[in-house]
């Protein structure tokens, strides 16, 4: 064991803080420090995951207060892998913002990068904690960077978009703590394992009320329709690097505070089923709407979405199966839409209006970033050889053991109409003439941007190509949150051990 | 010894068909003219033209396509004929007749217009190349009824040859025509638009085309495709003959029949317009279509 | 190493090497693209064995590579007709750009497509499917004309097409529990009936797409004209068959299985005749080689199809007899295409004329391809056809055989039409600079169209292989019974020997070229086109009389019936309808923070209204 | 063998039987004169026993039928027409016109004198000549075929430039393929 998950959130809590004041020594810290940090993190992560999927969870106790009453951290390989991916995404977008806005201020830089970490560390502790009080404070702490992110390109629709952001987030926080309220006034505890243990004790009706709030409230952090209204205009308006956080970090807090909702906190029958109606129904709204958009990142946005709600489908068919593909899917977003935000924004940074018809033939005069758009378009659409594929079909087969066949059919209708706007997109990038009238002259990525989305096509083609690469890290992860009882135990009985 | 009996036997063959169905060309100019209340032409004028063109310069060419568009009719209309039984039992034509079926044969016969078509098309002349399309178009229309009334007998009869169909009309002792007799008349209408008889002039219409893919081939060319068309005419009437009257015995039943045959498409030419293109292809899909579905169904329920 | 590997590996880092090397130099390129498929090529043909396997495992599925007897009657014509074009596609791609993405999607399909040959699983098959869909589409875009609606169109076939196979494909995991493709034939007779008709018709959904069967055709004629006509050859001529490779493997080894699957291959066979009249009857009607050459390519999987929804042993040797030759002739025809695109910059017959006498080896080949096209003897398409209608006849398919003899019949229409546009007709002083192609472009043209001239005289070369091939599938050996090496015979007991029509037509035409035509060539003397009668008009150099529009005007006329109803506008309707339903759907997404705040509240009651329903409690 | 003297003797005469008895007309109606070919051709006179059938091109033609006046503007035809024609060949005037301009013997735009331009093997006399003369023209034709006379179109070849001279003074922009067979 190479350090404690509490350094995971300690440690870039504390560069955030100290960021500012290093800045006045040298005004590179200010960019280097994050990297650091994130590096740190994704080390310590990956190092840790590797440690838990041999020797079991790791439970940490903040503070010396033992659960039930404490608030401790659960790395597992469930929580384990998804702080990983997390860390890991954190530092590819440090990696590809490195340079990011080097001309302009000091200032804005500074709040970039803090931001940033900010929000890897809020979203790594959503995952991490097993407190739901705990777990609320980290919405809150995500939730401020982001909206913060999103109005970071100071202008009337950057502030309209974070006001959108901020408004439906408030209706999250205030949807939440009633409902933690609730749980709290009927259960007397916050931990999640003592309330996952004790929920069979609940009156059905305020179990209920607590748990449509929860919904509503990590809802509207998970994306699902038709709570995910701010998603497309924080996307579109926050900084390319940032949309790919939001897809990629952000979002999968949201899932796996739902997740882990839906799984571990209720017993509710209907719960699991309800995630894959809320989720096909997201699915279908997100990529029907995602076809008619104009501005390439809008689309993104809205095939994140999309993408979001295939995994909820994946979550609902409830299992071991299911929960592997809802897995492998997540992994393969997490390193898809980024790259597709990476190059997209480079796309979008050489049209004057953001949108798609404004991209005719960019190909040739960006080779490298039309070539990571095509592949990321390639993989997110499932086509073979690539990592999109290996999910689908987990999703699929996990469906079609179940027998659920309309859903099959659903899903790969939908998988049509993507890959019509993915097509599009990547058509008009390399077979169009180049319009010059329409575009400046192109700008090129950097080469840190270009490290940055190598890293993530080349990872696109490995799970592609292999895809046992991550396969047994998925199965643990999933039989981990499959496992409930299991999950109460570890926590509880470290509770026990304490007192004992 | 065999292989020299073939030779000579093919050499008669084509002599054969060439001097009858030269005179048959003559005789129907002859008939033509009596038709039209006229005297008419000799019945071997058509000797004497073919004599003449023969005898002509061929000056020009426009091309080796068009120098081998007469050569290729002629090959098809030879080839055929080695194929066609001519008289019952092979006597003294032992030809390749035991060796295709009625399938080969009505692929082999397309490959002469085709040749034709292309030496046609070669010399540029615009009416060569509205009189080729015209052709194709009119064989679409009277393939269908003709196939139609081939497969029926086909089914009928279990063979795809014409050797066996003959043989079991011998058997049965009743002429295909008739013991399948809605194959026949499907037969014998697309067979109106085979011969190219007025109304299906369409292909050479002089008046309109000038004369039509020949149009540029004078000379030898016009006499080449002059005899191949003459070998033709007895390559489908022989078919006719063999495949709906039980072929022939000798050589004078086969020209009987062959002559009773011939003046179907004949007489009906002779007070018969001319049709436009696509009314010819209509009126094939139309009572030559319904004849030959009523000889499949026939032909499947017996 | 296991070979099998190798060749793939090869493929792989061929396609990679070609397009690194594509920008750095032209020639070392070019000399990789050729290496890496003639390499595989020749370690396929010596190293690689029938019933040869390798086993691995990926994301926890048991996978298997290997060729069967049957799939290699189909290397031949992916690998053939592969190098071959790939020899022709360097000459005549020369100086277009982006070559290296040409070069390695080009091997990159050659790589699919003998992947889906090797692949003996599901999973491995369908990966290969789709690598060779994108890889095709991204040909199909290369051109950069109407991407937007041929390709999206294309790949959208595709897409559904690919996708409904991958819902069989998991439906038969789930089944079945295992990828093999034969546990999918052992079980097949065990699953309940809704299972059992449901798994082929989206398996057929999906190879229907790829074989262009109506009424999953329409993104056939854009796609096969706007791709480079080098990669159009491998496309409609390999490429397509892998469709009716999958379509005989579902008809014959599943849907025979059942009682009900008489009923299945009725409306297979029938749905390939429609294809194969509305195929040939459009390409009648096109002005563009292109265009007709890519319907006709849709006619003459009509026929394949026929054969293989018939399905008797004589049907099924036509149908795959077929299928070789067409990779043969359409191969050597879309390579003619190109040669007179690349010599003359079009391609629409009313434009290009009169090339007889400036491009006469392109001319020979695509002669030779056109007979065979049409079936004319002695040339192989002959013997498909032959062995098709006698299947027709014998197995009691008394209409189809006429739908197909229609369809077979019109297409003597578009093949004079094919050959007289470009190579007949007046020679124009527009085109008087025309020169033939490069010896490159024209050599695999000749070779192919040769091949065709020998298959058609022994077929015998290929129907072994092909026998082979279907005892694989579980016919009875064919053996002697319908064929020898250079002779065919029916049920019935008839033959066609076709040597002798080949020494017959030989000698005929020998003695009348000798005696009768060469005999007064020296006395004739050649004249321009512009000399013929025309009413004693002399046309002017600029006065073109050619025939070439409207060239089969009164015949569309007469089947405008036939065509009147056309199935892609629907298609595209629909596309539009559904384009339409997002754009609604689209406005839930007011922009507007207060409306969507009134969602979440909606949303929350809506939740508490029907929390009973929803959470049971 | 056809290189002997004797012998081409004999084809000679066998072919000039033929052609006199097989004799494709290319009909160019010119001028009024052609209304008397359908009399001619149909029932009543019937030519085609004696061999005379219309031909739709020059290609296939043996006779060139001028039938009646030519003006200036239609000589050009004519000749090209005359032209392609392939050997042997024979032309036939139609009609007074063709031998002096018959009504139009002041007129300014008709040719008057034909032989000048084209050599004409026969002249059918009349204005207009019945079915009758144009029988008995085609059997004087018929007469000098037959005996080796009708060498017109020799004649052409041999004063070509006398021909062509008389010929461009009518025709001001002469632009024609060179007649070289």
């Amino acid at each position: 064991m190479v350090g404690s998950p509490v350094l995971l959130i300690a440690i870039p809590l504390l560069a955030a803080f100290l960021i500012p004041l290093l800045g006045m020594i040298w005004k590179e810290l200010v960019r280097i420090i994050p990297g650091l940090v994130l590096a740190y993190m994704m080390i310590l992560s990956a190092s840790l995951l590797y440690y838990v999927l041999e020797n079991g969870p790791i439970i940490e106790v903040l503070a010396g207060w033992r659960p039930p009453i404490g608030i401790n951290l659960v790395f597992s390989p469930f929580t384990g892998f998804l702080a990983t991916i997390m860390t890991f995404l954190g530092f590819i977008v440090w990696l590809y913002s490195y340079r990011f806005k080097r001309n302009v201020e000091f200032e804005p830089s500074k709040k970039y990068f803090i931001f940033l970490m900010m929000l890897v560390a809020g979203s790594v502790g959503i995952v991490l904690t097993g407190d739901i009080f705990n777990q609320f404070v980290f919405i809150e702490i995500v939730g401020i960077s982001a909206y913060a992110l999103t109005a970071f390109y100071t202008g009337r629709n950057a502030a309209e978009a974070s006001f959108k952001y901020l408004l439906m987030g408030s209706l999250s926080a205030s949807a939440l703590l009633i409902a933690i309220a609730i749980i709290y006034s009927q259960l007397g505890t916050l931990n999640m394992a003592d309330i996952a243990d004790n929920i069979h004790l609940m009156d059905p009706r305020f179990k209920v009320i607590a748990m449509i709030l929860f919904i509503v409230g990590l809802g509207i952090e998970a994306e699902i329709f038709p709570l995910n209204g701010w998603a497309p205009d924080a996307y579109t308006e926050a900084p390319g690097p940032i949309g790919a956080a939001f897809a990629g970090i952000v979002v999968k807090a949201g899932v796996y505070a739902m997740v882990r909702m839906v799984f571990t906190l209720f017993d509710v029958s209907g719960a699991v089923d309800f995630l894959l109606i809320i989720g096909l129904i997201t699915l279908i709204i997100a990529e029907t709407t995602a076809l008619r958009q104009e501005q390439l990142k809008r689309m993104l946005a809205y095939s994140s979405i999309g993408q979001m709600g295939l995994v909820f489908v994946a979550f609902g068919i409830g299992t071991t199966e299911g929960i592997f593909a809802a897995l492998f899917l997540m992994l393969n977003h997490a390193i898809i839409k980024p790259l597709l935000f990476f190059s997209g924004s480079y796309l979008v940074f050489n049209s004057k209006d953001k949108k798609i018809s404004e991209m005719n033939g960019l190909g040739k005069y960006m080779p490298m970033t039309a070539a990571f758009f095509a592949l990321g378009s390639f993989a997110i659409v499932g086509l073979p050889p690539f990592a999109g594929f290996w999910s689908k079909l987990s999703i699929l087969t996990a469906a079609a053991n179940e027998g659920m066949l309309l859903i099959i059919a659903l899903i790969l209708m939908v998988s049509v109409v993507e890959i019509v706007y993915y097509f599009r997109v990547v058509n008009r990038i390399y077979f169009f003439k180049f319009d010059k009238v329409t575009s400046v002259v192109p700008h090129k990525p950097r080469i840190n941007a270009v490290i940055a989305m190598a890293v993530l096509g080349i990872l696109i083609l490995v799970i592609g190509f292999y895809p046992d690469a991550v396969t047994g890290v998925l199965h643990q992860a999933s039989d981990d949150l499959q496992n409930t009882q299991q999950y109460i135990n570890n926590v509880l009985s470290v509770g026990q051990t304490l007192t004992n | 010894m065999e292989l020299l009996t073939h030779i000579l036997g093919a050499i008669a063959t084509v002599i054969l068909a060439f001097v009858v169905g030269m005179s048959y060309g003559g005789i129907v100019r002859k008939i033509t003219a009596r038709v039209h209340n006229r005297i008419g032409p000799p019945w071997y004028q058509n000797f004497i033209d073919a004599f003449k063109l023969y005898g002509k310069t061929t000056a020009i060419h426009h091309g080796w396509m068009q120098i081998m568009g007469p050569a290729f009719l002629m090959v098809s209309s030879v080839v055929t004929l080695m194929f066609i039984p001519v008289l019952t039992n092979g006597g003294w034509f032992p030809n390749l007749n035991f060796e295709g079926d009625l399938i080969f044969l009505l692929y082999l016969m397309v490959f002469g217009p085709l040749g034709m078509a292309l030496g046609a098309g070669q010399t540029g002349n615009p009416n060569s190349a509205i009189g080729v399309t015209r052709g194709l178009s009119q064989m679409v229309g009277f393939e269908i009824p003709w196939v139609m009334a081939l497969v029926a007998l086909m089914i009928q009869f279990d063979t795809t040859s014409i050797t066996g169909l003959m043989e079991a009309q011998a058997q049965s002792g009743t002429w295909n025509m008739f013991s399948s007799p809605f194959a026949f008349i499907a037969a014998v209408l697309a067979m109106l638009g085979m011969f190219r008889y007025s109304p299906f002039d369409i292909v050479g219409a002089p008046t309109e085309l000038a004369s039509g893919p020949v149009s540029e081939n004078g000379g030898k060319y016009l006499f080449t495709m002059m005899s191949s068309g003459s070998i033709f005419a007895f390559v489908k009437l022989t078919l006719y003959v063999d495949i709906f009257m039980g072929g022939a015995d000798n050589l004078v039943i086969l020209l009987l029949k062959t002559f009773s045959i011939y003046m179907i498409p004949v007489l009906y030419g002779i007070v018969s317009p001319r049709y436009r293109t696509e009314q010819a292809i209509r009126f094939f899909w139309g009572w030559p279509l319904f004849f030959g579905v009523l000889a499949l169904i026939y032909a499947s329920i017996f | 190493m296991e070979m099998i590997y190798l060749i793939f590996i090869i493929f792989l880092g061929g396609a990679v090497a070609t397009y690194l090397l594509g920008k750095i130099n032209g020639v070392l390129r070019d000399i990789t693209f050729l290496a890496t498929l003639i390499v595989p090529a020749v370690l396929f043909y010596t190293q690689v064995s029938i019933g040869q396997t390798v086993d691995f495992s990926m994301s926890g599925m048991n996978l298997q590579w290997g060729i069967t007897d049957f799939g290699y009657i189909f290397a031949y014509i992916v690998l053939g007709l592969g190098v071959l074009a790939g020899i022709y596609a360097v000459a005549a791609m020369k100086g277009k750009e982006n070559l290296g993405f040409f070069y390695s999607n080009y091997i990159l399909s050659i790589m699919a497509m003998m992947g889906i040959l090797f692949s003996r699983d599901l999973v491995s098959f369908f990966i290969f499917w789709e690598i060779m869909t994108w890889s095709s589409y991204l040909m199909v875009v290369f051109s950069g004309k109407d991407v937007q609606k041929v390709g999206i169109k294309y790949f959208i076939f595709s897409a559904v097409g690919a996708y409904a196979m991958l819902m069989a494909i998991v439906t038969t995991y789930s089944l079945t529990g295992s990828m093999m493709i034969d546990s999918l034939v052992t079980a097949y007779p065990g699953f309940d009936f809704s299972m059992q008709l449901l798994i082929p018709i989206l398996l057929l959904i999906g190879f229907g797409v790829k074989s262009a069967m109506m009424p999953l055709h329409v993104w056939a004629s854009g796609s096969y004209s706007h791709a480079p006509m080098a990669y159009t050859a491998v496309f409609s001529g390999a490429l397509s068959k892998m469709g009716i490779y999958g379509m005989i493997i579902v008809i014959v080894s599943l849907v025979s299985q059942i009682p009900e699957g008489h009923w299945f291959r009725e409306v297979i066979a029938w749905l390939g005749g429609i294809t194969a009249v509305g195929g040939t009857l459009w390409a009648v009607a096109q002005d563009d080689a292109k265009k007709l050459l890519a319907y006709s390519s849709v006619a003459q999987l009509g026929y394949i199809i026929v054969g293989v929804g018939v399905g008797t042993p004589l049907a099924m040797l036509a149908a795959l007899f077929m299928a070789v030759m067409h990779g043969l002739f359409k191969g050597t025809l879309f390579m003619a295409v190109g040669a007179i695109e690349k010599q003359t910059g079009t391609t629409n017959f009313t434009e290009v004329t009169g090339l007889i006498r400036k491009m006469p080896l392109t001319f020979l080949a695509s002669l030779m391809s056109i007979i065979a096209l049409a079936g004319i003897p002695p040339l192989g398409g002959f013997i498909g056809k032959w062995m098709l209608y006698e299947s027709l006849v014998g197995s009691d398919h008394y209409m189809l055989v006429i739908v197909v003899f229609f369809s077979s019949t019109a297409a003597f229409l578009y093949c004079y039409k094919f050959l007289f546009g470009f190579f007949l007709g007046q020679e124009e002083p527009e085109w008087a600079h025309v020169k033939e192609a490069p010896a490159m472009m024209v050599v695999p043209m000749i070779i192919m169209a040769i091949g065709s001239f020998i298959l058609g005289v022994f077929p015998g070369l290929i129907l072994n292989p092909i026998d082979a091939g279907l005892q694989e599938l579980g016919y009875a050996s064919t053996q002697g019974r319908y064929w020898e090496m250079s002779m065919l015979f029916n049920e019935w007991g008839d033959k066609v020997v076709l040597q002798p029509i080949l020494y017959t037509i030989i000698a005929v035409f020998v003695f009348f070229f000798v005696f009768v035509v060469a005999k007064n060539f020296k006395k004739t003397r050649y004249v321009s086109t512009k000399d013929i009668s025309s009413s004693g008009e002399i046309p002017k150099a600029h006065e073109n009389l050619t025939f070439s529009r409207g060239f089969f005007q009164p015949f569309l006329r007469a089947v405008e019936p036939l065509m009147k109803h056309q199935i892609d506008p629907l298609y595209t309707g629909f596309g539009r309808g559904m384009e339409a339903i997002f754009d609604f759907v689209r406005r839930i997404y007011t922009g507007n923070g207060q409306t969507y705040a009134l969602y979440a509240i909606i949303f929350a009651v809506l939740l508490l209204i029907f929390k009973n329903q929803l959470f049971g409690l | 063998m056809i290189n002997d003297k004797n012998s081409q003797k004999i084809v000679d005469i066998i072919q000039n039987w033929a052609r006199k008895q097989s004799i494709w007309v290319l009909a160019y109606g010119t001028g009024c004169g052609a209304i008397e070919i359908p009399p001619t051709m149909t029932s009543r006179y019937d030519a085609e026993r004696l061999g005379v059938r219309g031909a739709a091109t020059p290609r296939q033609a043996d006779v060139l039928l001028i039938t009646g006046y030519l003006t200036t503007k239609t000589l050009k035809r004519v000749i090209r027409v005359y032209e392609q024609m392939q050997d042997p060949k024979y032309v036939i005037g139609f009609g007074s016109c063709t031998i002096n301009g018959g009504m139009y013997y002041d007129s300014y735009n008709t040719i008057k004198v034909l032989d000048k331009y084209l050599p004409v093997d026969v002249y059918i006399n009349g204005c207009m000549p019945r079915p009758e003369s144009v029988l008995a023209g085609f059997g004087k034709l018929q007469e000098l075929i037959g005996n080796g006379e009708a060498n017109g179109a020799t004649k052409y070849k041999e004063n070509l430039e006398w021909y062509r001279a008389n010929q461009k003074k009518i025709i001001p922009n002469w632009v024609m393929p060179e007649y070289n067979w």
